[in-house]
């Protein structure tokens, strides 16, 4: 149902994952996840190691972090991060690369999991895992099944269908067997016996690694999929797989379902196996007008100008940069914004293709209805939004939107259609928030 | 930094599709009717499309520059298809004048009204249309003989109208019904051949005599996936087996199905005017109610009405009820718990 | 099917709002959402069917006392007490009922409709039968047209309609151009 | 201005006042404009039959003869005008199924010797702009001192010497056949009865 | 009050037609001529003053419960006189035959009893006021409405068969046929939806 | 002819009758009471329905009013104590008056004053560019500029000024219905004691950053530095979050602030020219300044 295909763009994907040098400085924001931020643990002045806790969760959907450096916290102030707000975040100078002691830094893979169930949930929260396909949903909490509900399966994303970005594509190709071992992992915390790997017919390579290996791990299957944006969206990739619906403003869970990002498997691993929290992580630097579309492993809190000067420098025809991918990404501001667990990639977009098009009236072609891959009518929502008449934008199910772009991207006239539906949709839900309090 | 960075809600990319690429898209897939239009009916087929064209953009320019004090947006396209569709609902014997009222009430009455493209719930064109009906009747009905280059471009006077004119298939088919004649005998008597629908050697509105001429317009449409196939189909489908039925039950009063399809713009309808972005339904399943609606209007006012064909009618009622439509008949929800 | 006929030609073919003109303050007045044009049209409807029973029973009244001349005077009479009365009704008997129809039952007092209506019975000399089906027609007629309307001005309300045009002008320029493509019915009875 | 009480007595004492004196002076009324309201009546009629036949003197509306059909509704009726006795013509009030509307009604005006003097339209349910032509000029002048004996009654396109409408044939047909409908009926009357004097 | 004023709002400022938007079924259904349109408007005004006269003769003396009904009571008796007046006087055919004022004007005469300006002037206005007052009042809304049917009327008759003021001015403006959709139905709505719009304009600038 | 007449009478007589009788049980049994005075109060009121006093429109108000004992938050800020007066008078109560307000903008940030860091491409509304971003210059407390305001204001109060691209508030206008207020996703207006000759002092800066930061993103922010606070005899000025604030209820409009403040954060709105004020003019503005001297001598 729905969906575009726009250009793939994948122009990153010869480059394996190369580690890129530690920074001078990073700035670790308090809130990389979703809910609250979390609480500083450490003071200006304090001498901290890689991987040592330094900020600790705050609440159920909140998640632990971890010193990315080793080196002194410089301060605990306010930086501009990825939202395009200024907000807590701890300032460390960097002091040499030393780590903590029980983290198990040897490259040989571990195969046999040690941890029970409820010890590997325990585990995902005191590393902090969250997860890295951008929405950052605390993982201890999605691998713990709520009261009364049972999972059949796991899915595992490896769709990755944002043009251009290959992170999830290269940690299949290049950790394919950590990624298995990760999967049993998550299979024993849910205690599910089946998995299923959903990915894109536009990365054979990784579809004949991962099925070469998934042999003599059972229950675990590799489906391919055709290519279609947004697949990687949870219910999407359900609905591809399973052929089953995740109700509207219900869970995947309710129909069984669970679904990790394979970067995030990947973070599970080291977590579990290696005793690694996740201070660093994939990140795509790509873009037509950059001169080394690469992968790098980064440590979280490094700045992007970093990562853009590694992949060759900032271009002079910059018309924008986005932290993410193109079709859902958000743009930043300035490059002297830290990486954090949710940066799946930095994208250079050249100016000319930087700008919008001029808006022109709805000739209600209903393309955007066409392509809309949860079944709403982008058109009226983009008006209702637009008119701010909120009643009828919550009779007409704005809230399950989930924000994927098909409509404004393949809207003619080029109407902001996705701006007034998440205008709608902020709204629409503190409406909603407001009459559940009263 | 010597330029700012530019900074926008997501997504960053576009598909690039626009208003005027569908719209020329339209354009395009008018040409062949246009050319047949030209070969059968000659300069006088030429001088009724350039006019219409021509005044349908040349109002909504003044309209929108002088009385609703816009920026001018003839370039999209719109106005021109406006035109085309009008020019291709006349017969090529009107006096300029009618033409110009014509393009005045589809551009002026049918869409600037309502504020321009996009939010006209009726078919600018066949609101032109429908009105030059109801007001000229005698000079709409009346259509030149289809003989190329050879017809002199002349404006029939009142005098002269009957004899260089001639009737459609379906005005000569329910004239004969009123007199009494069979089926039969009125094919027989008016020479009526199925090929000539095909190929357009009939009496009738520039755009609606040749079938296949449409019907490449339809297919280069489908390709470019400018429109879909369920308005089109679900009309001539529904004509189809509403006439089949009539046709079953007494083949001497009632023509057969291919007749009604073929004859009376109901292939210039289903394809080009009923497929009309802004006034027709937003999803499959509203626009095939759409198209039924259409259907069986048709053939109503076809067989029991006045008016021997009844595609416009139809369709402009059709819109009508699009926004209702568009109310009741939602797109399948993700996710809907049924 | 005579009866039919009295159908189709009241809601198509003479439509009691795009070609009869009767009717036309609620379906200007109350046309701007689709829910409250359905309650309307029901209104009437039931006010419409009762109203021309009533009159038809006063005119033989009138007849046998050969004062036809006073059929104005009797016929709003009876009209305007008959609605009160429907409402009181109804509001005892059907609360839900009276709830989606009461509000809008003031408003029929003056809609020339049921009048008309109850007039356009006696002039086509219709017996009971044919005067209740033509008076369940029109009011028909009259919901489709209104429904319809509604649609289509609940769609304007989204839409970018110049200001000069804006409200009541558009509704007759909407109207005008759903009784052109009404005129496709004449004559089909 | 205080505005009275509603109770029992005074709300129905004043519909009684009112509507009593609304009837009382509604009857009055009726009695004035009777007599002109009749002879507006039947002067309507009257009109209609002097457009179509020569002048007379006498009340045709008031002398007529029917010709009974099988149904009531095909009843042709004939009233006949005279100038002091003489018989000056025939007003026929004729009528045609066949045309596009359903019924058309005409009033066909014929001098004693058969020839048309003139036709009027009655009722019709034609096309405006189509139909509606019949009652012009270029259409209806082809009829007047037409005798139907030599002049066939028919458009042209059916053998006939009647120039048809524009568009509009079928109205046409149903015209003549109207009229011929009129006129066999004339003269079927004439061999009946011999004339009518 | 300035009775002036009070006479000459009816016209522009409170037009029952183009402004307040009352008696809209009359206004569509008869304008299909000038001269139908001026006939419909003075049967109007006369129902109008009459019964607002009246009205705020008896008004002090009818209780609020059956007000309602006793106006309709009264102004349907007033409609009544009216019709039969026009059936004894108006109802003679035109030289070619064509219909009566009458009989064009049919239905709506009855109708007349309904029309919301008839019934709102008498509870807004003479229910409240002097004789004199809603004489005036009576007397400039009725006429107002008239200038409306009769604008209406003049814009379907010039555009729709080429006439003005016919049979009484027996002049035609163009050879052949007029538009003939604004003598039918769809016409008298599109002719008052762009009179009304243009009647904003023009009131806009009054106001100024 | 009197057959007729008697036949008339006693058929419209007797249909009038039957409906008086009728009409009148109907009434007595079905009677719904609603209190009359709740029309009379939506009658005193402005009939905006713009919602300022927080119900759901005028009628809805007066029914609050009526059926409340007193009038504790209820106050129709557009028709002002007049108005609520008139409504206590209906209602035989005594009113809650409240000094008038005005909106005003806290935020002087003209393109001049605070230059441009990025270039905003979405739907042109404030609520969108605030989603997406803290806006397109370095301040991120400061007006988007997007009219959002604006476009709430059903009084025709607020124009966009395209010079400064922010909003400026028609003081004989506003209405202090505070839909502007309610609009504005920086929370930028504040309603304030409307003071004589519409006179007014407050700190035009909502920008919480620190002193440096906040002054190198915009020229004329809220540095924080506490000169005004120190300077003020009246108490009227409070320092939170690096901002000063200015309390219309205790300032006594004495301008001593005004020039203290080192950026020209606080501004002064409806007083006489200060004199040196004029000279500072006078100097930007050669041409006045002949004139002027003719005057003198």
């Amino acid at each position: 149902m729905g969906g575009v295909h726009p250009p793939e763009n994948k122009l990153s994907t010869k480059s394996n994952i190369t580690e890129l040098p530690v920074p001078k400085a990073v700035i670790i924001p308090l809130g990389q996840h979703l809910g609250v931020p979390a609480k500083p643990l450490v003071n200006k002045g304090d001498d901290v190691k890689v991987g040592q806790l330094i900020a600790a969760s705050e609440g159920f959907v909140s998640a632990n972090i971890h010193s990315s450096v080793s080196g002194k916290v410089l301060k605990i102030d306010k930086a501009l991060d990825s939202s395009g707000y200024t907000r807590d975040a701890i300032f460390i100078n960097v002091e040499g690369d030393e780590w903590e002691d029980s983290i198990d830094r040897s490259p040989e893979i571990k195969k046999e999991i040690s941890l029970s169930g409820a010890e590997i949930t325990k585990k995902l929260a005191e590393a902090g895992i969250v997860g890295l396909g951008g929405a950052t949903f605390p993982s201890h909490v999605k691998a713990s099944v709520p009261k009364g509900k049972k999972a059949e399966y796991l899915i595992i994303n490896g769709v990755e269908c944002e043009p251009y970005l290959t992170a999830d594509h290269m940690i299949m190709l290049e950790k394919p067997e950590e990624l298995l071992v990760g999967i049993e992992i998550i299979k024993k915390a849910l205690g599910v016996s089946a998995a299923i790997i959903g990915i894109e017919n536009n990365k054979p390579d990784a579809i004949e690694k991962l099925s070469d290996i998934a042999g003599s791990y059972s229950g675990t299957t590799i489906q391919a999929l055709k290519v279609q944006y947004p697949q990687g969206g949870e219910k999407q990739l359900i609905q591809a797989i399973l052929k089953r619906e995740v109700p509207s403003g219900g869970l995947p869970i309710d129909i069984g379902a669970v679904v990790f990002n394979v970067g995030t498997v990947y973070a599970i691993y080291e977590a579990i196996q290696k005793n690694k929290p996740l201070f660093e992580r994939v990140v795509t630097v790509t873009g037509k007008s950059i001169s080394k579309p690469s992968n790098f492993k980064v440590r979280l809190g490094t700045q992007v100008s970093e990562l853009i000067e590694a992949a060759g420098g900032l271009p002079e025809d910059t018309g924008k940069i986005i932290n993410g991918g193109p079709m859902m990404g958000k743009s930043l501001a300035s490059t002297e914004i830290p990486v954090v667990k949710g940066s799946s990639g930095i994208l250079i977009i050249k100016d000319e293709e930087s700008k919008r098009k001029e808006i022109k009236p709805c000739i209600r072609c209903s393309k955007c209805v066409s392509v809309c891959p949860m079944g709403l009518e982008p058109f009226l929502l983009g008006v209702l939004g637009e008119k701010s008449m909120f009643a009828r934008l919550e009779e007409e199910k704005v809230m399950d939107c989930i924000e994927c772009g098909s409509c404004s991207f393949t809207c003619p006239s080029g109407r902001p259609l996705l701006d007034f539906i998440r205008f709608g949709k902020s709204n629409v839900g503190r409406i909603i928030r407001s009459r559940k309090q009263s | 930094m010597s330029k700012l960075i530019t900074v926008s809600p997501s997504p960053h990319i576009h598909s690039g599709q626009s208003v005027e690429k569908l719209m020329y898209g339209v354009v395009i897939a008018m040409m062949p009717a246009m050319l047949v239009s030209f070969y059968f009916f000659g300069l006088g087929a030429i001088y009724v499309t350039l006019l219409s064209v021509a005044s349908c953009v040349g109002f909504e320019y003044l309209i929108q520059k002088f009385i609703l004090k816009q920026k001018p947006s003839i370039t999209d396209g719109s106005a021109i298809v406006t035109g085309i569709l009008l020019a291709f609902n006349l017969p090529s014997s009107l006096p300029p004048f009618i033409i110009i009222v014509g393009a005045l009430l589809a551009i002026g009455v049918g869409k600037m009204t309502f504020g321009g493209l996009g939010n006209n719930p009726f078919n600018p064109a066949l609101v032109g249309r429908v009105f030059l009906l109801l007001s000229f009747p005698t000079r709409m009905t009346k259509y030149p003989l289809a003989e190329g280059f050879n017809t002199p471009l002349l404006i029939p006077t009142n005098d002269n109208l009957d004899a260089v004119t001639g009737a459609t298939p379906l005005g000569l088919v329910k004239e004969g019904l009123k007199n009494g004649e069979s089926i039969t005998s009125i094919f027989q008597h008016n020479g009526i051949n199925y090929t000539d629908f095909f190929m357009g050697s009939i009496g009738g509105s520039l755009g609606e005599i040749a079938a296949f001429a449409l019907i490449i317009g339809l297919v280069y449409m489908l390709i470019k996936k400018i429109i879909t196939w369920h308005i089109p189909v679900s009309i001539v489908a529904t004509i189809a087996v509403f006439t089949g039925i009539l046709w079953g039950f007494n083949p001497e009063s009632y023509a057969d199905p291919l007749f009604h399809i073929l004859t009376g713009g109901v292939l210039l309808g289903a394809i080009f005017m009923a497929t009309d972005y802004v006034t027709s339904p937003m999803n499959p399943k509203g626009q095939i109610y759409y198209g039924i609606g259409i259907g069986v209007i048709t053939v109503v006012i076809r067989v029991f009405g006045v008016y021997p064909e009844g595609v416009s009618f139809a369709i402009l009622i059709m819109n009508g009820f699009t926004p209702l439509i568009n109310r009741y008949v939602k797109p399948r929800r993700f996710g809907k718990i049924s | 099917m005579e009866l039919i006929l009295i159908i189709i030609g009241a809601v198509f073919v003479n439509n009691i709002v795009l070609s009869q003109f009767l009717g036309i303050c609620p379906f200007i007045g109350v046309s701007g959402k689709v829910n409250t044009a359905i309650g309307m049209s029901g209104a009437v409807a039931f006010v419409m069917v009762i109203a021309t029973v009533v009159t038809y029973l006063v005119q033989i009244l009138l007849d046998k006392l050969g004062i036809p001349f006073m059929q104005t005077v009797s016929y709003i009479l009876v009209i305007a007490a008959l609605v009160q009365l429907v409402e009181i009704i109804l509001k005892k008997v059907s609360p839900a009922l009276y709830q989606a129809l009461g509000i809008f039952l003031p408003l029929i007092t003056t809609n020339c409709a049921i009048l008309g209506v109850a007039i356009l019975t006696y002039q086509k000399e219709l017996d009971l039968v044919s005067g209740v089906v033509f008076a369940f027609a029109n009011a028909v007629g009259f919901g489709l047209a209104l429904v319809t309307f509604s649609g289509i001005r609940e769609q304007l309300d989204l839409a970018n309609v110049p200001k000069g045009m804006k409200g009541v002008p558009v509704a007759f320029i909407i109207a005008g151009i759903l009784a052109m493509a009404f005129m496709g019915f004449a004559n089909i009875v | 201005m205080a505005k009275k009480e509603s109770t029992f007595l005074s709300m129905v004492l004043t519909l009684f006042l009112v509507t009593l004196g609304a009837s009382a002076a509604l009857g009055y009324v009726y009695e004035l404009t009777k007599d002109a309201i009749a002879d507006a009546e039947s002067a309507k009629k009257s009109l209609a039959v002097k457009r179509v036949v020569p002048e007379f003197n006498n009340n045709p509306t008031e002398e007529f003869i029917k010709i009974p059909a099988e149904t009531e509704g095909d009843t042709l009726y004939f009233y006949v005008a005279r100038m002091n006795d003489d018989t000056v013509g025939y007003a026929i009030e004729t009528y045609s199924k066949k045309a596009f509307g359903g019924l058309l009604k005409l009033l066909v005006g014929l001098k004693p010797d058969g020839t048309i003097n003139n036709v009027a339209v009655l009722e019709h349910k034609e096309t405006p702009g189509l139909g509606t032509k019949m009652t012009e000029e270029k259409f209806s002048s082809q009829f007047p001192d037409k005798n139907p004996a030599k002049f066939i009654l028919k458009v042209k396109k059916d053998g006939g010497d009647v120039d048809a409408i524009t568009a509009s044939t079928i109205t046409s047909r149903a015209y003549c056949d109207a009229v011929q409908r009129a006129f066999s009926a004339y003269t079927e009357t004439q061999t009946e009865k011999g004339g009518m004097k | 009050m300035n009775q002036w004023r009070n006479f000459i709002k009816g016209f522009i400022k409170e037009n029952p037609v183009f402004v307040l938007f009352l008696g809209m079924c009359p206004t569509l259904g008869t304008t299909s001529s000038a001269i139908n349109g001026i006939g419909m408007g003075l049967a109007t005004t006369f129902v109008l003053v009459l019964s607002n006269v009246f009205i705020s003769l008896t008004a002090r003396f009818i209780p609020d419960k059956v007000r309602i009904p006793s106006y309709i009571v009264i102004i349907a008796s007033f409609v009544t006189v009216v019709d039969l007046i026009m059936k004894a006087y108006t109802n003679t055919p035109g030289p070619n035959g064509e219909p009566s004022l009458y009989d064009n004007l049919g239905l709506f005469i009855p109708l007349i009893v309904v029309n919301c300006i008839v019934l709102g002037r008498a509870e807004a206005f003479a229910s409240k006021n002097s004789v004199f007052s809603s004489f005036i009042d009576g007397f400039g809304i009725g006429l107002g409405f008239t200038f409306a049917l009769f604008i209406l009327g003049s814009v379907r008759e010039i555009l729709g068969s080429g006439t003005f003021l016919y049979p009484a001015l027996n002049f035609k403006f163009i050879k052949g046929d007029g538009m003939l959709a604004f003598v039918l139905a769809p016409g008298a709505f599109l002719a008052l939806g762009y009179l009304i719009a243009i009647m904003n304009i023009v009131k806009k600038r009054f106001a100024k | 002819m009197l057959l007729v007449i008697v036949d008339t009478i006693a058929t419209l007589s007797g249909l009038g009758i039957t409906a008086a009788v009728v009409l009148y049980f109907v009434a007595q049994k079905f009677k719904v009471y609603e209190d009359p005075r709740i029309d009379e109060v939506e009658e005193a009121l402005p009939a905006a329905n713009c919602g300022g006093c927080g119900f759901a429109g005028c009628r809805n108000f007066a029914e609050s009013c009526v059926k409340s004992e007193s009038f504790e938050g209820l106050y129709c800020p557009v028709g002002g104590n007049e108005v609520m007066t008139n409504v206590a008078r209906i209602l035989g109560r005594e009113a809650i008056t409240q000094d008038p307000q005005v909106a005003v903008l806290l935020c002087n940030g003209t393109c001049e004053n605070r230059p441009k860091t990025s270039h905003y491409d979405g739907a042109s509304t404030c609520a969108i560019t605030s989603s997406v971003y803290g806006g397109d210059t370095g301040c991120q407390f400061g007006c988007l500029g997007h009219g959002d305001c604006v476009e709430v204001c059903d009084f025709d109060a607020l124009h966009m000024d395209p010079v400064t691209g922010l909003p400026v508030v028609d003081d004989s206008k506003c209405t202090a219905c505070g839909a502007c207020v309610k609009a504005c996703p920086k929370n930028l207006f504040e309603l304030r004691k409307r003071a004589k000759n519409d006179r007014k002092i407050y700190v035009a800066c909502k920008n919480q950053d620190k002193g440096g930061i906040a002054k190198k993103s915009c020229s004329v922010a809220c540095i924080g530095c506490s000169k005004c606070f120190k300077v003020c005899p009246f108490e009227a000025i409070t320092m939170a979050d690096n901002l000063a604030y200015i309390d219309a209820d205790k300032c006594r409009l004495c301008r001593k602030c005004v020039t203290e403040c080192p950026t020209n954060a606080i501004i002064e709105i409806g007083f006489p020219p200060r004199k040196i004020k004029t000279e500072e003019t006078a100097q930007a503005n050669p041409d006045k300044t002949e004139n002027k001297s003719d005057n003198n001598y």
